[in-house]
């Protein structure tokens, strides 16, 4: 399945919210994405992966890429996901200690450092 | 031994013709469904890691895979044509710092988004309980066997 | 010139992978979805084909089957590894007498399920427009093409 | 997707039911299914094809091999296909002249020759 991306605003925060497959072949489309709304002035991000079917370390590259963004603006990029096979390789990764990673947008709206 | 073989130009579209084969072949050679999620992953990670060697070192060149499945294994080897320097160096899932990964480092732009050469191999070995990496003189294989029952033959009537 | 090839030991259960396989390479080639009904029938056809050729002749050999995607053509290649009068004594569709293949032939025990040889390729040209069948050294290559629209090449960003 | 077959008495006819693919892979077990309703004693065969999503020479070949054996025991065997995609294969191979092809089983069940 190919990726599917939709974004809104929610007070000073974007929501992404993002469905299909991540990997080497869709990863540009979300990576642009992440830029374009970086470079707009969107330092608040909130990536909602409840959608996802699958995520490859590309993808990771991607998500990886738009934390460094934000936070050269002071900003944040938080994940929702709940689904096990996808947490499972932020997990192998390490990439849990540096996302937080939230049970529902509502959660991830609500959260601050 | 049944085996398929399968060769791609090196471009990001093919790894999921070959995510899609290796998906279809594991299952009808048993590969119980709980484990078949880690070999769509491993597969992609060994496959997208393959055609960006090849893409940087010879784009015309095939990309190989070839799936077999003997008595109760599932076995994925990748073929990609880099030489040995390549896997030799990169890290181990050990040495990744996702810290470090992660640093904002405003300072250099653009950004990278690529995490590091190596990164693919090391989710791999995270993953993945049977997992060789070897180089030679075609380039570096990386093999993943997995358990299953032998489904594969033919009608026994 | 995107290409796969795939190469599988001649068992019918791989030749559903090599449906599987055409029709998500020429999906992703952009054939139309009116065609790929006719694409996974002629891929089936001409594999199945192959399956029976080296079952025969060469079990051990693996059938052959190359995708390849060029400006507007999705071309699909089957290769057996039949001798030359293999392909040429098989009757064309003009030659098939539905009704003799019918026939109550109830002096010859067992009944044979299976049609003539031939038969498969007979369907082939039925429905495919754009087919050559030509025998070499290697043996016998069955090659169909498909109008495509080339969306196969990495993403142009 | 694998073959699925069932069976029913009607009458003096016997229905089978058909789903998935018939290929080189699965037509073995039609194959046999036609042999043993034939070897004891069901020579009215109305074959129902309306779940089948594929169907090739080599099913072709299965289905005409029915055919011959019940008509050595001078019976029928009819088919339920109303899938132009099916339907075309028979087409193309001249067997829409040796197959009796009904829109329903009901009409199945009721015709003669
Ligand atoms: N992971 C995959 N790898 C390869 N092919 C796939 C995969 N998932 C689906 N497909 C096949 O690719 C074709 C198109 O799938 P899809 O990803 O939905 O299209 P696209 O990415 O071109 O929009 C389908 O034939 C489907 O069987
Ligand atoms: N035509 C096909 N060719 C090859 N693989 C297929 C085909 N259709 C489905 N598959 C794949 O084969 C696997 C099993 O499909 P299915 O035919 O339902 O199983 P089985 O025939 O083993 O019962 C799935 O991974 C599916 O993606």
């Amino acid at each position: 399945m190919d990726l599917s991306l939709s974004t809104r605003t929610e007070g000073d925060r974007t929501v992404v919210t993002v469905g299909g497959e991540i990997d080497v072949y869709t990863a540009p489309k979300l990576r642009e994405q992440l830029i374009d709304l970086v470079s707009s002035g969107n330092y608040h991000l909130v990536v909602d992966m409840e959608s996802v079917d699958f995520l490859d370390s590309t993808g990771l590259g991607v998500l990886v890429g738009g934390l460094k963004r934000v936070r050269a603006h002071e900003g944040s990029l938080r994940l929702v996901c709940t689904q096990e096979r996808i947490l499972k390789i932020f997990r192998i990764t390490g990439l849990t200690k540096v996302f937080p990673i939230h049970a529902s947008v509502d959660e991830a709206l609500k959260a601050s450092d | 031994m049944p085996t398929v073989e399968v060769s791609f130009t090196a471009l990001p579209a093919h790894v999921r013709t070959a995510r899609l084969v290796a998906l279809a072949v594991a299952r009808r050679a048993g590969v119980d469904e709980q484990i078949l999620d880690e070999v769509r992953l491993a597969v992609g990670e060994a496959c997208s890691r393959a055609v960006n060697v090849h893409q940087s070192k010879s784009p015309e060149s095939p990309v190989m895979m070839r799936l077999t499945d003997e008595q109760d294994r599932f076995t994925v080897e990748v073929v990609d044509c880099g030489p040995l320097e390549d896997a030799m160096g990169e890290p181990s899932l050990g040495q990744l710092d996702a810290e470090a990964l992660a640093s904002p480092d405003a300072t250099s732009e653009p950004i990278p988004d690529l995490l590091p050469p190596g990164f693919g191999l090391a989710v791999i070995s995270g993953l993945v309980e049977d997992v060789a990496v070897t180089s030679d003189v075609d380039g570096t294989h990386v093999r993943m066997t997995w358990p299953a029952t032998d489904v594969m033959a033919p009608e026994s009537r």
